[in-house]
């Protein structure tokens, strides 16, 4: 791969970088007239653009790149500087669909603007801003750019109309807005607007230190908290190296996959609640509550977890854990039939979602999408499997793939995905190594050496990416998380036209979206 | 013949349910507190401003429905004097001609299953 | 003395009088228990108790409910159609108030044994869509509006089946009048005769009172809550205690047609038929707490490919097999 | 945001006197309604006190309305951003009279976790925009904290408390 990208791209200066330390097999650096030719060398070659985000430097910008495969495993990290004053850069919406929403999220927390650009409108901040807030200075937002805010106009045509499937909706859970355009019962287009939970996620890694941002993934996404917890503690010890006992590698494995559990099972709940059906929704809290009452013996906490530590956990796991968990996994397996009557056999739910919203095979390479909306379409891109962490190698499972990529497809993954992760815990329980659950010598105040690294952890909603810049000091310079629900979501304007108002919720409904993890 | 004096039961119950309705109503408006903020008398539309009223052209699809509904239901009232008058055994051309009015009945539903009314395709722009 | 008070007012009066009080009574509880069990059933389906902490068995929760209802204020947004924005409510609860006329609760208890009962049945409960989408369209909100126009178009599908599967009892009591038709179910009731246009009628009476699995125009995960998303307060307990009065009546008719209205062995008329009816609210139930709900194309071709020519064929085969 | 930005007065009803409100609040207390509105964590929390281990509809409480037209209780569960401030105000305004407001979560309190000098996008507690009557601190609070709230806010209409409070042992 690596002599056919240097046949291709002579003038670029490409360097080799190590994957294990930095998370990226290659780094390169195209001037801005070159950004379009490697683009489309990559979208070629069928790379997705995995993330595209800015680093302020302070004397110049970063736009960073990163392209990866969904087939085999190869990260490209592709760099341009831009000067601070007035950056531009070409866009690529053209060429990728989601690199639409990055370069507008870009141009509103750094100020970059993207020539023709189809709409670069305010995504996530309210209009009362009036300066870059990711900036590490303050930069005012130029005047005649405030025009620039208006989130469109929406004018009424002869005979369709605009409805607000609005933040306060049954069926958007959390604060999704979703204007769209109807005529009768069709839906002609529909356009998401965001950042209703926008909490600061990123401006506040830049100004507290590694040990007190701890918290903060869990609040992202709230659902698989401790999925969120794992990739923020694995990308620090990745950037200052330190090595975990085999002991806590295991208990992090049970614990993400008890969490990946619940999530799936408030999910199947929700989801249902959208068709209609309100009984599954008290069955599967019902098993969820037995999830949290292990999870809360062992963490403290029922829902935002912050239960690891940089090389370890917080406290070791007893014996009551191991038997609570092994209960659960009997009683789960006989759940799981209640669940196949009650829903899979029903002849109105199999009506309603056999055959709508299908997402073919290229659509889900432009978006970039991953977990179980991409294995419904027929590609095995599962993050334990590529890119093995904590204890995933030493555990055996495969992954569930369905073929047509409709909502009955992605809803029979995520239910075998709940069998998946029963059958990991069972064989990682067994496991279960003794000996120290923390590394000895971790500095209370850490101070990662200067660099960057990549990370991916596979949350249930698909990979969930975190990019750390560290300039030696005890806070992090930058932190970007790359959320899988914010490329699922993007392919929901594409999947939702033309299609009743009931689909287009249950549609929603099968991206299974969290709404802060979409608006960090 | 019964005139229209007879039914009047029917008519002292339209009256009392029409008072059943507005009692509580009347009852609910003199005991009720009162507020008023800026937007309460807004249309509500998920909690964001409406874009525009919603008297508008509504592209309703069922127009094609309603027009097989009235044919079916009209007709369907001339089964009711056949079916109190429907004698056992004896004659079967009463059979015969209920045969033929349903035959001609079902040919609308076919009718309209044929071109496609019943079907909603995907609509790609 | 009773003599003369009755040929003063007249023996028709009495039993008008007494029917009315009868059937208000029977409203009012009826609605009461209804909001009780319907959430104690739910309840007990999603395997918690619902509604204990007010009163023994939370017996007193709908009557808190409707107090509180009653000390709500009743908004009327702005840019409302007023006249029609006040008719909706009170138009809805008219005609299912006013086919309870024709229902024979037992032998003699009956307001009136009109001869055409089950048409006048027909003809209220057509009228209830009518306030549907009148309070859908005055209200001025998309959401009720598109519920509306929905609750219309459903209605109209289920119409038909549920003429004919009606037809098809007339057929068997050659007589339009209520009291007759249980008359002749003396000795076996319709439901063995006709169990297709049994089941036919159930599911359009499901449709007809928008219960779930057919609960579009109200599909609250949806259309927010369909056409009663501007009602507030009095009036939205009206569009809630006329739900629940036409699943009585529908299941009241459903009774008197199929299941033999108030015949039954020992116990005396009226508890057979309250009894036969209650179960029969009580399958509606069932049914929202077991079904997700229909998409709208769906429900419209289950009517018009399914339903009705099975009703078509069932008609034909009553009339040969009457013949024979 | 400042002083909250408007005085919603409520009038009083034409018939008024005490034997009246002293019912009417005893069923008020009994059936409270809640709006349909989770914002973040905290609305998971309110999820699983609806759901069959904790249900709230045991005080009456479990009916979920979607439109603010047919609730009481505004449950706001979440933090507040600065773009959604004035949609929660319309959604507070649009509610009918006798409603009350449940802060839940630290969010809801005082902007929890998301308050350091230089943010610039979350309203640092729900008592700016709309009054607050029942605060339920915790993030997110245990379904237990939120019936205990729920308790509070029916001991503020009626003036009794349903059950006993636990005696305090220090």
């Amino acid at each position: 791969m690596l002599e056919k990208i240097r046949a291709e791209l002579p003038e670029l200066s490409i360097s080799e970088v190590s994957y294990p330390e930095r998370g990226y097999h290659l780094a390169m650096d195209a001037g801005r007239e070159q950004i379009l030719k490697v683009v489309g060398f990559f979208d070629k070659n069928g790379f997705y653009l995995e993330d595209l985000f800015c680093v302020d430097y302070v004397e110049y910008l970063e736009l960073v790149y990163f392209f990866n495969n969904h087939c085999g495993l190869f990260r490209v990290k592709t760099v341009v500087r831009l000067e601070p004053d007035k950056p531009t850069a070409p866009t690529i919406s053209d060429i990728y669909a989601i690199a639409h929403w990055y370069e507008r999220e870009i141009h509103e927390f750094f100020g970059v603007y993207f020539e023709n650009h189809p709409n670069l409108a305010y995504l996530f901040l309210h209009d009362g801003l009036d300066s870059y807030p990711l900036r590490k200075g303050t930069v005012k937002v130029p005047e005649e750019d405030r025009k620039l805010l208006g989130s469109g106009a929406y004018k009424e045509s002869e005979d369709t109309f605009f409805v607000n499937l609005g933040p306060q909706h049954p069926s958007t859970h959390g604060v999704l807005r979703v204007v769209i355009k109807m005529d009768g019962e069709y839906i002609l287009s529909a356009e998401p607007m965001l950042g209703y939970l926008h909490r600061m996620h990123e401006k506040m890694a830049e100004n507290r230190n590694y040990a007190q941002f701890l918290p903060n993934p869990g609040r992202m996404d709230y659902l698989s908290a401790l999925n969120f917890n794992l990739a923020y503690v694995e990308t620090v010890e990745k950037i200052s190296g330190i090595i975990v006992p085999e002991r806590a590698q295991y208990i992090r494995t049970i614990t993400c996959e008890l969490n990946r559990i619940s999530s799936h099972l408030l999910w199947l709940g929700a989801f249902l609640a959208d068709l209609g059906g309100l009984t599954p929704f008290l069955y599967a809290f019902d098993d969820r509550e037995n999830i949290l009452d292990i999870l809360e013996g062992v963490t403290g906490s029922r829902l935002t977890y912050s239960y690891f530590r940089f090389g370890g956990l917080f406290n070791d796991v007893d014996e009551k854990f191991a038997d609570g968990t092994r209960a659960f996994l009997e009683r789960m397996w006989k759940r799981l039939d209640i669940y196949d009557q009650l829903i899979t056999k029903n002849v109105i739910f199999i009506n309603r979602t056999k055959g709508v919203g299908i997402l073919e095979r290229d659509m889900v390479r432009k978006f970039g999408c991953s977990g179980p909306v991409i294995r419904g379409s027929g590609v095995p891109f599962d993050m334990r499997k590529l890119e093995p962490y904590a204890a995933y190698q030493h555990t055996d499972f495969e992954i569930p793939v369905a073929q047509n990529g409709d909502i009955l497809d992605r809803y029979m993954i995520r239910v075998k995905e709940i069998e998946t992760s029963l059958r990991i815990i069972g064989s990682a329980l067994e496991k279960l190594p003794a000996g120290p659950f923390n590394a000895e010598k971790v500095p209370k105040k850490l101070k990662p050496p200067k660099g960057d690294v990549y990370h991916t952890v596979e949350s249930p909603r698909g990979q969930l990416g975190v990019y750390l810049v560290s300039d030696g000091s005890e806070t992090p310079h930058r932190m970007r998380w790359r959320v899988p629900s914010y490329s699922n979501l993007m392919t929901f304007p594409f999947l939702a036209q033309g299609v009743l108002i009931a689909d287009a919720v249950a549609i929603l409904g099968s991206l299974d979206l969290v709404i802060p993890e979409i608006d960090r | 013949m019964k005139t229209l004096i007879e039914f009047y039961p029917v008519f002292i119950f339209l009256l009392v349910s029409f008072g059943f309705t507005v009692a509580p109503m009347v009852i609910a408006f003199l005991i009720a507190p009162r507020t008023s903020g800026a937007k309460t008398l807004n249309t509500y539309e998920c909690g964001a401003d409406p874009f525009g009223g919603a008297w508008i052209r509504y592209a309703s699809v069922y127009y094609i429905y309603a027009l097989i509904f009235i044919a079916f239901d009209v007709d369907v009232l001339y089964l009711f004097p056949l079916a109190v008058s429907y004698t056992r055994g004896g004659n079967a051309y009463e059979f015969y001609s209920l045969l033929v009015f349903i035959a001609l009945l079902a040919l609308a539903v076919i009718y309209a299953w044929g071109k496609g009314v019943f079907t909603w395709k995907r609509k790609i722009l | 003395m009773i003599d003369q008070i009755i040929d003063i007012i007249g023996v028709l009066n009495i039993r008008v009088a007494i029917g009315l009080a009868n059937v208000l009574g029977l409203i009012t509880i009826s609605a009461m228990v209804l909001t009780w069990a319907e959430r104690k059933v739910a309840g007990h389906m999603q395997r918690r108790i619902a509604a204990k902490e007010v009163g023994p068995f939370g017996l007193i929760q709908p009557v808190a409910d409707v107090i509180k209802l009653l000390g709500k204020e009743m908004l009327t947004p702005a840019d409302v159609e007023k006249p029609l924005y006040y008719l909706g409510p009170i138009l809805i609860f008219v005609p299912v108030l006013v086919s309870f006329v024709v229902i024979p609760f037992d032998a003699r208890l009956q307001v009136m044994d009109v001869n055409v009962g089950i048409l006048v049945i027909l003809a209220f409960s057509s009228l209830s869509v009518l306030s549907i989408l009148i309070a859908g369209w005055g209200s001025n909100n998309k959401y009720s509006l598109i519920g509306s126009i929905r609750s219309v178009a459903q209605n109209i599908a289920y119409e038909i089946p549920l003429l004919l599967s009606l037809l098809a009892v007339v057929f068997m009591s050659n007589s339009l009048s209520m009291k007759e038709i249980v008359e002749a179910q003396n000795d076996v009731w319709y439901v063995f005769k006709q169990p297709i246009a049994f089941l036919i009628f159930f599911i359009a009476c499901v449709a007809e009172t928008n219960r779930t699995p057919f609960d579009l125009p109200e599909g609250e995960s949806e259309l927010v809550a369909g056409y009663h998303t501007e009602y507030s307060g009095m009036r939205f307990a009206l569009f809630f205690l006329a739900e629940y009065t036409s699943m009585l009546i529908v299941s009241a008719v459903a009774t008197t047609l199929f299941l033999g209205g108030y015949k039954g062995p020992v116990l005396p008329g009226v508890v057979w038929f309250l009894g036969k009816t209650y179960f029969l609210v009580f399958l509606m139930l069932w049914f929202r707490w077991t079904f997700p709900r229909v998409r709208f194309d769906q429900l419209l071709n289950f009517s018009w490919k399914i339903l009705m020519p099975l009703s078509f064929l069932n008609l034909i085969a009553t009339g040969a097999l009457l013949k024979l | 945001m400042g002083k909250r930005s408007f005085y919603l007065e409520t009038k009083d009803p034409i018939i008024k006197f005490a034997m009246l409100e002293k019912v009417l609040d005893l069923a008020r207390a009994n059936s409270l309604w809640p709006l349909q509105f989770g914002l973040a964590c905290c609305a998971i929390e309110m999820m699983s006190t609806a759901m069959a281990r904790f249900d709230m509809d045991r005080f009456g409480a479990g009916i979920f309305r979607s439109t603010p037209r047919q609730a009481d209780l505004m449950i706001v569960s979440g933090t507040v951003t600065k773009k959604m401030a004035p949609l929660l105000v319309t959604l507070y305004e649009q509610m009918p009279s006798p409603k009350w407001v449940l802060a839940m979560g630290n969010c809801a309190i005082s902007g929890g976790p998301f308050v350091y000098e230089g943010q610039y996008n979350v309203v640092e507690g729900v008592d700016l925009l709309v009054p607050v009557d029942v605060y339920v601190p915790g993030c997110p609070p245990r379904p237990e904290g939120l019936l205990e709230g729920l308790m509070k806010l029916e001991e503020k209409i009626t003036g009794t408390r349903r059950f006993p409070t636990p005696e305090k042992r220090w």
